[in-house]
């Protein structure tokens, strides 16, 4: 998908490539990469196999300086730490919530206070949402019996989530279409690390947002 | 006791040739193919050579402790890839705590050498703990008994290791004396890293081989594996031989566990499961219970692999020839099993009946 | 007090009862030898003396110490060595190297070289030998190895389990030679042989085993002229 | 044996109270005893974390009191308090320790709430010295229960453990008996009140006596039982026997009916292990051969029944094939997958041959997740959209329906295991696994004869992978892992290698239980570790065994000290 749209844009693809979950070594993939002298890798994989090929991307001859840019599999305070310098300037696409949002610092006061810190990974805010909006549509349509069982239509509770308009959640205004999709297109953005989340801070700032 | 099975012409073993030929014409072809497209660059294959000779190393380190258990107790060390991971597990926890008391920015070499010592110790405690508590009431059993001991052990130990610390990745912190390359001549350059596994590697080898050759210890090891009766007619501890056997492989895999993350520096409690398997095959393919041979099968197998997929494949259009490399690993362990049953280097010591 | 004794010792493999109360004595200088056929229990004794076995009953004693609480290894300490049946020399090690593997209870590097010495000026061909893999040696030479390694230990007792077993004749000569001689420098032997008429001709007293007892016991000279013995195991009609 | 002291010996029990410490240590720190606290047995006062604990304790004091020469006595139970109470003071540092200083960095479950549950919630100091106390209290019983004559000690472990079993299983016991008004109701005393889980105090009382006393009292009388049965005419028995059949025909009919969904989906999951382990049985059990890759061929079985039914249109191929067509031919591809992998193995021996057929199955895993394949299986996006099956115009798409075919499977399997075992062939299997050489010798056809196992153990797998396939509806190559393998060896090894009802026995213990369990989901392989490691130690035969491997292991026990000594 992601090749398609960048082709249409104008971009050359000029290697694609796969790894396995658990693999260490990246070298031989990433050679061959390097063959078609790219200008950016982008690898939209989890860790810590992404770990190590953004730092083994350094040590491969001719991706010595490549653009480094993974998605929101990586977009964990663990991942920057982990991979070390190589990771400095890396970008990374991630779920994007407006900080300055007087319901999304009340979620985060309430983190820290309940588990301390702040969310280490990117989905947070979107499982929040989430899980509001089930609990609502339970509560609307949940029908108790006269013995006390709870009755929960599943078709019922579909009809609720699909229907739902003007939500308003930590990631936006929220209203789902036919096929039960509820994001908002706000809720994305590219996040660019630094040497400051190299030496653990957490969330990065946000170098492109919608 | 020799046996000598009869070679008779029959369709399985014409079978086995038909399918082997297959494979190797599939491996020259290719590698015609990839070479004659040349699309990498002589420097990119000796990157690669030189990357899959310091992956050997560590192969051929926590094979060896396969080959040493298996030469004297003749059972698959099922949980040998769990003291690999136990040692670089416990090195991490060294290393980050260094890391942050600043001492290992003061003294770098200081700080490698109590991680190496760190982690050989908690791998060599683990063998100990291991061979007492689990392999030891089971000698003389059917030997399906302690080979499935050996798989639970496995386990027990990962998800322990995983219950303990947790699931996340943890890497080992970036230690500035050992980044960096050596220029060779032209293009060509090697990494510092990559030097000091090899450089390693080949050192606690050597010492290996001194240690078996030459000491009381090793001379005895090597009599326990041929004779464990006549062995304790002579006086030898065999109880003890083989703990200090158990102790020599573990530490070798604790060694091998701090290189290992120092070329890759993650750390998780089920990352001793591939490299394990590898050293196994490496040991294998050498010829298991010959400390040569896994280091010979180790360094092939870890070249192989760095090199293979993207030589044999590559040319062929296989589009991520890399994912396909455990698939060549493994293909080629059962090719040298069945054309030579014995590894490369042949079964030092008198196979033993199943 | 016997130098060796056993009293009424059962022995068993799993569930079959071998030794079914065997009591012996060996003083101090004899040689004293165990014959018997196939399956007497000759070598199950063996085992047990050097600990290999452990008795379900009865007891082995060294100078009168109950030697049921040692590993086979440490019985070797005690002054213990045998050659074991069909030899077990360590085939992959050097012949040098099996001597010092006969050595490894000692601690004192000069010791193991005289005791070195003395084996090979017991068995020259074996120094000839000396840095060639124990595997490569002949069966004679082999046996000469496994008897120089048991006497590395130093033993005041030495056991032999069948050492004339697949040797030519003039070899079993050679062995019987040496074991005489072994004898003659104070090391006592037991002596555990199929060739009942070679071993009662160098032992000073015998016992005959029959499935796993003691059915007969005397000098060797008596035990040669005995018409049971000699019908039985000499081979005389 | 060698030494017997007649003192009390101390230093053995302070040995035995450590390690008993340590066990619980680790047991804490993997997190075990806070995640199953969570989980009552007996409601608001015995959780499962702390049976846990409590256990270990109890056995640290039998075993002291066992190794006491005369633990029988007094200085039996002397022993077995000062053991558990050594056990606790070691739990009472780490708790200590917990509470202190903040571990959480290294040790992950060294959490301020492990420290809640190991004191009581009274804190550091009160609730340590309670903590030792409980420790002391629960070595004294197992002190008491070493004194017990054999008789009454099963019985009260049986109680025990049954109290254990219903208490953890009483959500799903509640939910099942609630379509039977009557039985729910008498029963409600019996549970907690409310949302609370596990048994009432009284309800585990109940339960308990009426358990071990009907233990003591079958055991006192099953002989006579026995003996009246015997004494009946063989026609009346036959007919009492096929009475029980009859019974147990209509129980397996109406059982989906009874448990409901859920239940029927955790019994279908567990008859696809069952029906996996059947095969397996036979590779390993019956014939000796060591198959650590053994869901290669599952996989074959589900990825041809996708590959040929599947609608999706994203793959190369869509044939669209009805299952019952597709089916067959699945099971004839896993055979003959079966019979490939097993021509080069064909003279490698134990060892050898696991670490061949671990590599077989990665092999078959990598394949399937890779990009080259990628077109005609899915790659790492698996086949969606296999349509379920019908028959007689009923479609299968639901636990229920499926519960049938699976058990229609199963009882095949079974059927042939057992007629196989019976066979000339299974003869020739069992002498295979006493000893190849011999086997040879005697004329057997070892390449006829190992094939033969690898492809009925391949059939039965492919057969099992096929139903997956509907059963999901899709299929990914994550569900084909090497812990697929070590779960179907790990079940057949618990309940008894060779032995066909040991296979069910080991398929509700380790497939089914933890389904019922999701507590355990964490900590499932090590659990599975853990109970290998065990079982090879005191029980290598398994639980159900098949009685002449029982005989040949405890052979090999019986020679083992002196070739231990060896």
């Amino acid at each position: 998908m992601f090749a398609e749209v960048f082709a249409e844009l104008g971009g050359e693809v000029t290697a694609r490539e796969a790894v396995n979950v658990g693999d260490t070594d990246m070298k031989p993939v990433l050679t061959s990469i390097a063959t078609g002298a790219p200008e950016i890798i982008y690898f939209p994989i989890f860790e810590p196999e992404g770990n190590l090929i953004a730092a083994q991307s350094r040590e491969v001859a001719g991706l010595e300086t490549v653009i480094l840019m993974g998605a929101d599999g990586l977009f964990a305070d663990t991942f920057p730490e982990a991979t070390g310098s190589a990771a400095v300037g890396m970008y990374l696409s991630g779920p994007y919530v407006d900080v300055n949002d007087a319901d999304y610092k009340a979620f985060l006061d309430k983190w820290a206070d309940q588990i301390g810190g702040v969310p280490p990974s990117g989905f947070h805010a979107h499982a929040f949402d989430a899980t509001n909006m089930l609990l609502n549509g339970i509560e609307a349509v949940a029908v108790v019996d006269a013995d006390g069982t709870v009755h929960i239509g599943r078709q019922a509770l579909r009809d609720y989530l699909y229907g739902l308009k003007d939500y308003n959640g930590l990631t936006g205004n929220l209203t789902c279409n036919e096929n039960g999709d509820c994001a908002t297109g706000e809720a994305l953005g590219v996040f660019k690390l630094s040497e400051a989340e190299v030496n653990g801070s957490w969330p990065p700032p946000v170098f492109w947002q919608p | 006791m020799q046996s000598y099975r009869i070679r008779r012409i029959n369709w399985t073993d014409l079978f086995m040739w038909v399918v082997g030929a297959a494979l190797l014409a599939l491996i020259v072809g290719g590698t015609y193919l990839t070479l004659q497209q040349g699309k990498f660059t002589a420097v990119q294959w000796f990157d690669l050579a030189v990357f899959g000779l310091a992956q050997g190393s560590v192969y051929a380190l926590i094979a060896l402790g396969y080959t040493l258990v298996y030469g004297i107790l003749r059972m698959i060390n099922f949980a040998h890839s769990e003291i690999f991971m136990s040692g670089a597990f416990i090195g991490y926890f060294a290393a980050t705590g260094m890391q942050r008391a600043g001492f290992m920015q003061e003294n770098p070499l200081l700080g490698i050498i109590i991680i190496f010592l760190t982690a050989m110790t908690t791998s060599a405690v683990l063998a100990i703990l291991l061979e007492r508590i689990a392999y030891r009431p089971l000698r003389g059993a059917p030997r399906l008994v302690p080979l499935i001991t050996a798989i639970g052990a496995s386990f027990f130990l990962q998800y322990t290791f995983r219950g303990l610390f947790g699931t996340q990745n943890r890497a080992y912190p970036e230690i500035d004396v050992i980044k960096g390359t050596v220029p060779l001549f032209g293009d060509f350059q090697i990494q510092k890293i990559q030097i000091i596994v090899i450089a390693a590697a080949a050192m606690m080898m050597a010492f290996l081989v001194l240690f078996v050759q030459y000491t009381k210890t090793g001379k005895a090891m090597r009599a326990v594996s041929e004779d464990k009766s006549v062995a304790a007619l002579m006086g030898i501890d065999v109880d003890a031989i083989i703990v200090r056997t158990f102790i020599l492989g573990a530490s070798l895999a604790g060694a091998a566990g701090v290189l290992y993350c120092f070329m890759f520096r993650i750390v998780t409690f089920y990352m001793g499961f591939i490299p394990g398997i590898k050293a196994f095959t490496a040991a294998v393919l050498g010829g298991i219970g010959n400390p040569a041979g896994a280091m010979l099968g180790g360094l092939f197998l870890g070249i192989f692999e760095s090199l293979g997929p993207t030589l044999f494949l590559d040319g062929l259009g296989v589009p991520a020839p890399y994912q396909l490399k455990d698939v060549i690993a493994f293909t080629m362990l059962v090719m040298v099993l069945i054309f030579r049953p014995t590894g490369i280097l042949g079964e030092r010591l008198s196979r033993a009946k199943a | 007090m016997s130098l060796l004794s056993i009293e009424n010792i059962h022995t068993y493999y799993g569930n079959i009862h071998a030794l079914k109360g065997i009591s012996l004595t060996i003083e101090k200088g004899e040689i004293v030898t165990l014959i018997g056929g196939n399956g007497a229990g000759k070598t199950t004794t063996l085992r047990t003396i050097s600990g290999l076995l452990k008795p379900r009953e009865g007891a082995v004693r060294l100078n009168g110490e109950d030697l049921s609480k040692y590993k086979a290894h440490e019985i070797v300490y005690k002054g213990i060595s045998m050659v074991p049946e069909g030899r077990g020399v360590f085939a992959r090690l050097t012949v040098t190297e099996n001597l010092e593997m006969g050595a490894y209870s000692l601690k004192d590097p000069k010791g193991i070289s005289s005791n070195m010495e003395r084996v090979f000026t017991l068995f020259p061909r074996l120094k000839e030998r000396r840095t060639q893999v124990a595997g490569t040696l002949s069966g004679g030479e082999q046996q000469m190895l496994a008897t120089g390694r048991a006497l590395m230990a130093n033993p005041s007792i030495l056991l032999m389990d069948e050492p004339s077993m697949g040797l030519a004749p003039v070899l079993v000569e050679l062995i019987f030679d040496t074991i005489q001689q072994i004898n003659k420098e104070g090391t006592t032997v037991l002596l555990v042989e199929q060739n009942a008429l070679m071993a009662l001709g160098i032992a000073s007293r015998g016992y005959v085993l029959q499935t796993g007892q003691i059915v007969l016991s005397d000098t060797a000279v008596n035990l040669k002229s005995n018409p049971t013995v000699q019908k039985a195991y000499l081979g005389v009609e | 044996m060698s030494t017997t002291q007649n003192t009390f010996d101390w230093r053995k029990t302070l040995q035995l109270g450590l390690i008993g410490g340590l066990v619980g240590v680790l047991i804490a720190l993997v997190g075990m005893v806070d995640e199953f606290d969570k989980r009552d047995i007996v409601a608001g006062t015995l959780s499962m974390g702390w049976t846990l604990l409590l256990l270990t304790a109890l056995i640290t004091g039998y075993f002291a009191a066992s190794m006491m020469p005369k633990g029988r006595g007094l200085p039996g139970i002397v022993s077995a308090v000062v053991a558990s109470a050594i056990f606790a003071v070691v739990m009472s540092v780490l708790a200590w320790l917990v509470d202190r200083f903040d571990l959480r960095q290294v040790l992950v479950n060294a959490s301020p709430n492990l420290v809640k549950i190991l004191t009581f919630e009274q804190g550091v100091p009160n609730g340590l010295f309670m903590l030792i106390g409980a420790g002391a209290a629960v070595g004294l019983l197992g002190g008491v229960i070493h004194i017990l004559p054999d008789r009454i000690r099963k019985a009260v472990a049986l109680g025990l453990s049954m109290v254990a079993l219903l208490g953890l299983l009483q959500e799903i016991i509640q939910v099942s008996l609630a379509g039977f008004e009557g039985v729910s109701k008498a029963l409600e005393w019996m549970f907690g009140k409310g949302t609370e889980k596990g048994l009432s105090v009284a309800g585990a009382i109940v339960v308990f006596i009426v358990v071990a006393a009907g233990n003591l009292l079958w055991n006192t009388n099953a002989p006579k039982v026995n003996a009246q049965f015997n004494k009946l005419p063989q026609k009346s028995r036959r007919s009492l026997r096929w009475l029980g059949y009859g019974i147990l025909f209509l129980v397996i009919i109406y059982l989906p009916a009874v448990l409901g969904l859920y239940l029927t989906e955790v019994v279908n999951s567990t008859g696809l292990f069952i029906l996996m382990g059947l095969g397996l049985n036979i590779v390993v059990g019956f014939a000796g051969l060591l198959d650590l890759g053994y869901v290669a061929f599952y996989a074959i079985g589900a990825y041809t029944v996708g590959v040929l039914t599947n609608f999706s249109g994203e793959l190369t191929w869509h044939f669209g094939w009805n299952f019952w067509l597709a089916l067959p031919v699945a099971v004839s591809l896993a055979v003959l997958a079966g019979v490939v992998l097993g021509v080069p193995v064909l003279n490698m021996r134990g060892d050898y041959l696991a670490i061949v057929t671990l590599g077989f199955g990665e092999i078959i895993r990598i394949l399937a997740l890779s990009d080259f394949l990628k077109p005609s299986i899915g790659g790492s996006q698996g086949i969606v959209n296999i349509p379920p099956p019908q028959f007689l115009g009923v479609l299968i798409n639901n636990p229920q329906t499926l519960y049938y075919v699976i058990v229609a499977g199963a009882i095949l399997a079974l059927f042939i295991s057992q007629r196989l075992r019976d066979s000339r062939l299974g003869r020739s299997w069992k002498a295979l696994r006493e000893d190849e050489d011999v086997a040879q010798a005697m004329g057997i056809n070892l390449v006829a004869t190992k094939l033969l196992a690898f492809a009925t153990g391949a059939a039965f797998s492919g057969l099992s992978g096929s139903i997956l396939a509907v059963k999901l509806g899709t299929i990914y190559p994550h569900s084909f892992a090497l812990l697929i393998s070590i779960n179907v060896l790990a079940l057949i090894i618990v309940g008894g290698m060779g032995s066909i009802p040991g296979v069910f026995v080991g398929g509700l213990l380790l497939a089914g239980m933890p389904e019922l369990l999701r507590e355990f989901a964490e900590y499932r392989l090590l659990i599975y570790g853990a109970l290998l490691v065990v079982m090879m130690q005191v029980r290598p035969e398994g639980f159900w065994p098949e009685a002449t491997h029982k005989r040949e292991l405890h052979e090999a026990e019986a020679v083992k000290p002196a070739e231990a000594e060896a």
